[in-house]
Formats: C-alpha cells, structure tokens, sequence
C-alpha cells in the first residue's frame, strides 16, 4: 500500500497550493491516474479519505474526482505511438514499474524498432488537474 | 501539478543530517565512500540510511552485497535494513536490466524514490549523487534542502578540472560544504592542495589507494574493518569540522 | 523543427571510421583512450578527428594540454588542429566555467557541435562518449549512424555490473561493437573475462594501471610515447579484427 | 560565418520533409531565429540564398521567410522569467552562446535568486516553422 504516501503527496501538494491561491476552503481535488504506475484505487481513496480527516477546516468539505490517464508512448528513433496493453509486461515488472514508472524503460521497447529510447506521452503516474475552492 | 514535490520534506522531516556525498566526475569513488561511510556511522550505533540516487550507474548495492531483496510497501515503501543500513536504491525495480533514462526520466524516478519512501527517525542520511553538475544533480541539490556536501576528487589533473567546477557551482548556491577528501592517493603531490587554494574550502585529508580494497566489495563486514573506513572515521567523522557532537 | 538532425550526416560524409570509446562508468578511462588511440592513429599517419562528447566533465582538452585557441569559422566552424588531431570540443566554448547542463541542454549543444563542425577528409574520428547509456549515450548513438564501439572497463565488480548494461544495449541496438578494453589493469584475475563470458563480445586485452601516466598528462608528445599508447597499438589498432588494412 | 553551416541544415532539412511530403517544389520555407543564437542575418540570407541555387528544381523558387524569436529564460527555481536583455552578457560570452547556446548556462544567472539552472522557454536558435509547397 504505497498508495498511502502518494495520497499524502496530493494532500501536501493541493495545500501548498490553496494557501498560495489564498483560498480558505478547498471545494474539489482533481487528480489524474496514470495508467502505466497501475494505481490501485481502493486503498488510494481510502488513504485520501483518511488523510483529508486529519486536516483541519481548509479541506474540510473537500472533494477529490478521480480521472483516468491512458498511458501513451512514442518511440524517439522510429516515431511509432503505442498503448499500456501493446506492453505486455509480467508481474514483477508491472510491480516495479508501479513504484518507479521510469523502469519502464529497462522492461518496454518499441514495438516496432525494439527501440528502448521512448518517451511516456502522457499516463505516467499521478498529477493533480485542478484545485478549487473559495477565498 | 506534480504533487511528488511537496512531500519531499515530509519524507525527510525525521532525519537529523544528510550528507550528499559528490564530486566533480565517475569513478572517483562516490559509491565506495558513501556505503562505507554509512556502514561506519552504523557501525558507531548511528540510525544511517543509504540513498543510490545515481540512476545511471547505481552502485551502492555492488558495494554492499545487496541482491533478492525488495522493500515492504507500508504507508510508502520501507528501505530494507542491510548491514544495519536502511538502503534504497533504483536497483530493487530495476535488477540487472539496462534501462536507458533520459535527464526527465531520471528527475522523474529520483523524485519518486523521495516521495514515496519512508525513512522514518535518522540521524544520517547518506545519498550517492548523481556524477557532475548535470541535471540529475542539479534537481537533488535542490530538493535536499538540508544537505550538506562532501566532495571527492582524485589527485589527478582530469578530475580536479571538473571538482572545480563543482565546488564553484555550489559555493554559488550558498549551500554547505563538510570538506573535499583526496582518494586513491598514490603518491605525495601538492596538486589538490594547490589547485583548491583558490577556493575557501576544508580539506579534509586523503585516502589512499587501497590495493586490497577490491575483493572487500560485495563484503560489508570486510568493508567495514578497511582501510577506507578507517580514513573516513579519522579525517571525516573524527574532524571536529564534521561536528559530530551535535548528533 | 529542428533542421540540424538533418545535417550529420552531411557532416560527417568525408569520415572513414567513426570509433566511439564507451563504457558503463566515469573514470574508467574513455578520454584518456579516446586522446591517446587518436595521438597513436595521427602518428602513424591517418588523418584524425577528436570530438569531446562528453558535456558535463570534459576532459580532452586537459589531456592533450589545449589551452587558449579557438576555432576558426569558415562555412561552419573548423576543429583547430593540436598535435596532428583535428579538435573539437565544447570547452572552446566555455572555458573554465562550470555550465550546469540540463539533459535537454545537453542534446542540444552536441547536436550543435555536430551541425556545424566541418570536419573535412578523415580517415578516423574518435568520439569520447557521454558516459553509460543515459540520454546523452543514446542520443549520440542514434545521430552517429556508422559508429564502431569501443568499450572500455576496469577489473572492478563496480564497473562491471554497468559495462554488461551497455553492452547489452549495444547488441539490442544491433551496433558494432570493436571489442572490450581492460583498462588499468593491476593484477591477475579472470573477472572480466568471467563476467563478459556470456555477451559475444571481443576482449581485445588489458592496458595496465600506469603509475607515470598523471605525470604526462597535458603533454601530448609523452602521451604518444606512453605505454598506453603502446598498448593501444598493440591490442586494438594492430588486431586483425580492428581492420586497419581497410584504411 | 559559421552561418552557412546553419542554413545548410535548414535547407537539408526543408529538402528532406519535403521529400516525405512529396512536393515537387518547395514555395516557402518559414524560419524562426532565435534570439540568444544572435545570428548574423546578412550572411545568413547570403547562405541560403547560395545554398538553394545549388539545389535543382525543387528549390528553384523557394522563398526563405524569416521571423524573430525574443530569447525568454525561466528560473527552475524561483520561476523568474527575465529577457535577452537583462542577461547582460560580455563580447567573449556573446560569441561563445553564439556557436553552442547552451553555454548561456556558464554564463547567466537568474537575475533574482542568482541561480543558473534555468529553461530557454523560446528563442534558442534556428528552428524551422513552416514550409509550403506544390504536390
Ligand atoms: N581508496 C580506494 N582504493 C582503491 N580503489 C578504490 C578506492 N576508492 C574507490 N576505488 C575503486 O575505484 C572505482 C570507482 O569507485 P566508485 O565508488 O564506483 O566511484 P564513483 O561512484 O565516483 O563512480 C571502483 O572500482 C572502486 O572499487
Ligand atoms: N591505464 C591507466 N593508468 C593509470 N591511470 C589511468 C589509466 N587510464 C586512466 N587513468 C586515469 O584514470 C582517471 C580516469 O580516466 P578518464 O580518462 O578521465 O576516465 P573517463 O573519461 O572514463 O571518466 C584519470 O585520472 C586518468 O589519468
Ligand atoms: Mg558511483
Ligand atoms: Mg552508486
Ligand atoms: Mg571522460
Ligand atoms: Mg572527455
Ligand atoms: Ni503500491
Ligand atoms: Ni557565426
Ligand atoms: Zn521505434
Ligand atoms: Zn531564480
């Protein structure tokens, strides 16, 4: 459940940023879930859940809206884009790239020129959209 | 919004001192003074954590022996406890598989292990930087906000054109400088001396080449009795510069 | 876009052989080898090429004592020549000053230096690699379509463990590989043959740990007579497998 | 005059995406100078006027359009963004970014937190933007 510390990361992060936005209340957490670290939701939330309870007033009606990120790759030698399922990757390496999305580069290639040098497009990992609330 | 950097400081909140062990270029011996370093601290009943932030070339775990083990996920991850160290290195997910990180892969992974792993109460950690002035080390420097820097060079003209550099680069940053130590001495020469006069920088002494120190690797008790730890705990640990007394 | 990718080759078209020195770690000895085989090749008469590709600690320059030129300009910029080597490198252009490159940075001042350095008719460029197999090594290795690699390693388990890495990267990238280097060498032992048993890779043999090398340093004419500079006659340029007769 | 190199790869690189384009003739080829390169305009239009007269039909009456790009820095620090100006750079040093741009870094400091680790949002070098044609 490494979850948890990424769930306080988003809390930390979102605080930061309502305090300098000078806001009082944060009404809604948008956070986006990139599919190559294949979170799993359910203790994510619940840490979220959990971690929202020990803050005090600024995030005390707060929300957060959950949006998914396809991850998309595209090979920097040959230009070819691919999805996560054209990855097939075996547990253990779906295990290590959930802590640490960059080994991804040590277990994909490109399926097209076997290039390990490619980029993740988008659907890395976890990011916050947006933050609102009141002032 | 990358939320990973706010939590950085949290994840360092309970570790009294971090000592960001670099150097100007490779193979000066970041990784052997680091993990011997650590194992030394450990060795004095010291609560040492261990940090390969060197993406490219991790080392640490080489040096120590470490192989088949995984941290436990609680909360975050929990850096295993080798040789009295906790230890946290890119190693543990990426095995012996080559993988080839651009600058934004490896900012990206350094900030990962950050983030997510829970050191808990220290009195040291200590962290392999990544070689140079590069964007990996650039990118620690700044998010360690606490660290202190111990710098390595050679005797030789190669590296101390580059250590240079690094000593300028972070005497410009402000931030704090424990000491450059000389390793692998061969031979009696004024050259660092003389090269850094110009810096307002403590030298701390050398260590010298250590022809036996090759088949300690892999063997941190046998490390931990070397010549080398012996040299760190008198011109670095024992130097009243390196304050130990505050610990 | 970017128009300079498109030039390399164009660049590059008078060169004969493109012999990239590379290896998994700092400090094994790349600059050293890449400044001395270009030293050896020039004396024997070749017309070379020497490009320092390594941004974040070059080291070339310091090695063949180049101090105080820069290039001319004419259709492009021309590498001075020091020594019997056409020169190029980006300490032209920042002196002593530390330039704390980004990896971005980073692929943008090589490809730079690629565009726009005229290099003429060469028999042999030998291009002194970024270190291991990070954005700066794939870049290179991508834009430098017909290069030779030559891999350099030392006896130490710490240097092995990332020379296997590049090795393997290598072969995925289906390049050719000259062969492997033992560089400073100080005793017997079958570790790197052992561990290098199972890539399909030429151990071209071993330079030995030279305790008068430091002293010439930034003296080319004693870096020619060195015994490096011997070796590298012996188990590269006169091996059958480097090909020299096809020059 | 080491822009000739320069509009050599710009007319490289026109010839080559217009190859893959299939153009038959290459009308206009838009190309952004980047402030911080500082190129020197008359040799450079010299050089690709030059360069295309050398290439045959496909180039015969290509126009080479260029335009300004304003060279802004941003801080990775303090997110300072400053301009060309404030960099207030010595001839040595002009001349030195002037080859390889990037060594703007051993040379410029954010003006507020004095930090060199900072991004060339724009104005660079030479990149091409636009280039139009007959099929
Ligand atoms: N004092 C020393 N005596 C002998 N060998 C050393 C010494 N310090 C380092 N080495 C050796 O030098 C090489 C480079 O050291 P390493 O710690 O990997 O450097 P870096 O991390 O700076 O690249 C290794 O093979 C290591 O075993
Ligand atoms: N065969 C050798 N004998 C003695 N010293 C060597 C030898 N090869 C390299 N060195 C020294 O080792 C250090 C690292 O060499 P260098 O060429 O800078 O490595 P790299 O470019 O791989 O980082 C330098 O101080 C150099 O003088
Ligand atoms: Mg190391
Ligand atoms: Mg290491
Ligand atoms: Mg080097
Ligand atoms: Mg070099
Ligand atoms: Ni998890
Ligand atoms: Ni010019
Ligand atoms: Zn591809
Ligand atoms: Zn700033």
């Amino acid at each position: 459940m490494h979850e948890w510390a990424l769930a306080e990361a988003v809390i930390e992060a979102a605080v930061e940023d309502a305090r300098k936005e000078g806001m009082t209340r944060i009404r809604e957490i948008t956070v986006r879930i990139g599919e190559l670290q294949q979170i799993e939701l359910d203790p994510f939330t619940f840490a979220l859940d959990e971690i929202i309870k020990l803050h005090g007033e600024l995030l005390q009606h707060a929300q957060v809206k959950l949006e998914d990120e396809p991850a998309i790759f595209k090979c920097r030698v040959c230009s070819t884009e691919w999805h996560y399922q054209k990855a097939s990757l075996n547990e253990a390496e779906g295990e290590a790239i959930h802590f640490a999305p960059e080994v991804a580069h040590a277990y994909m290639r490109c399926p097209r020129c076997k290039s390990p040098d490619f980029e993740v497009l988008q659907g890395r990992g976890v990011t916050i959209q947006r933050i609102t609330g009141l002032k | 919004m990358d939320p990973r950097v706010s939590v950085v400081d949290k994840r360092l909140a309970g570790i009294e001192r971090i000592i960001a062990v670099t150097g100007g270029k490779g193979g000066i011996g970041k990784s052997l003074t680091s993990s011997v370093l650590a194992l030394t601290l450990a060795q004095l009943g010291y609560k040492v954590g261990l940090l390969d932030l060197d993406m490219s070339a991790p080392s640490a775990h080489v040096i120590l022996g470490i192989d088949g083990i995984f941290p436990e996920e609680e909360y975050g991850i929990i850096p295993p406890e080798v040789h009295g160290i906790s230890f946290m290195s890119i190693c543990y997910f990426t095995g012996d598989e080559p993988a080839p990180l651009r600058g934004e892969d490896i900012t990206n992974a350094m900030l990962e292990l950050l983030a997510i792993t829970r050191w808990g109460a220290l009195d040291f950690l200590i962290v392999d930087m990544p070689p140079g002035i590069g964007d990996a080390a650039m990118d620690v420097i700044r998010w360690l906000k606490r660290a202190e820097f111990l710098i390595l060079t050679t005797g030789s003209k190669v590296a101390l054109v580059t250590v240079k550099k690094v000593i300028q680069m972070l005497q410009e940053l402000q931030k704090p400088i424990v000491g450059v130590i000389e390793n692998m001495k061969m031979r009696e020469s004024g050259l660092v001396r003389d090269e850094l006069s110009a810096y307002n920088v403590p030298l701390l002494g050398a260590i010298e080449f250590d022809m036996d120190l090759e088949d300690k690797i892999g063997d941190a008790a046998a490390l931990a009795e070397s010549t080398m730890a012996a040299r760190l705990t008198e011109i670095v640990i024992q130097d009243p510069r390196f304050k130990l007394s505050q610990n």
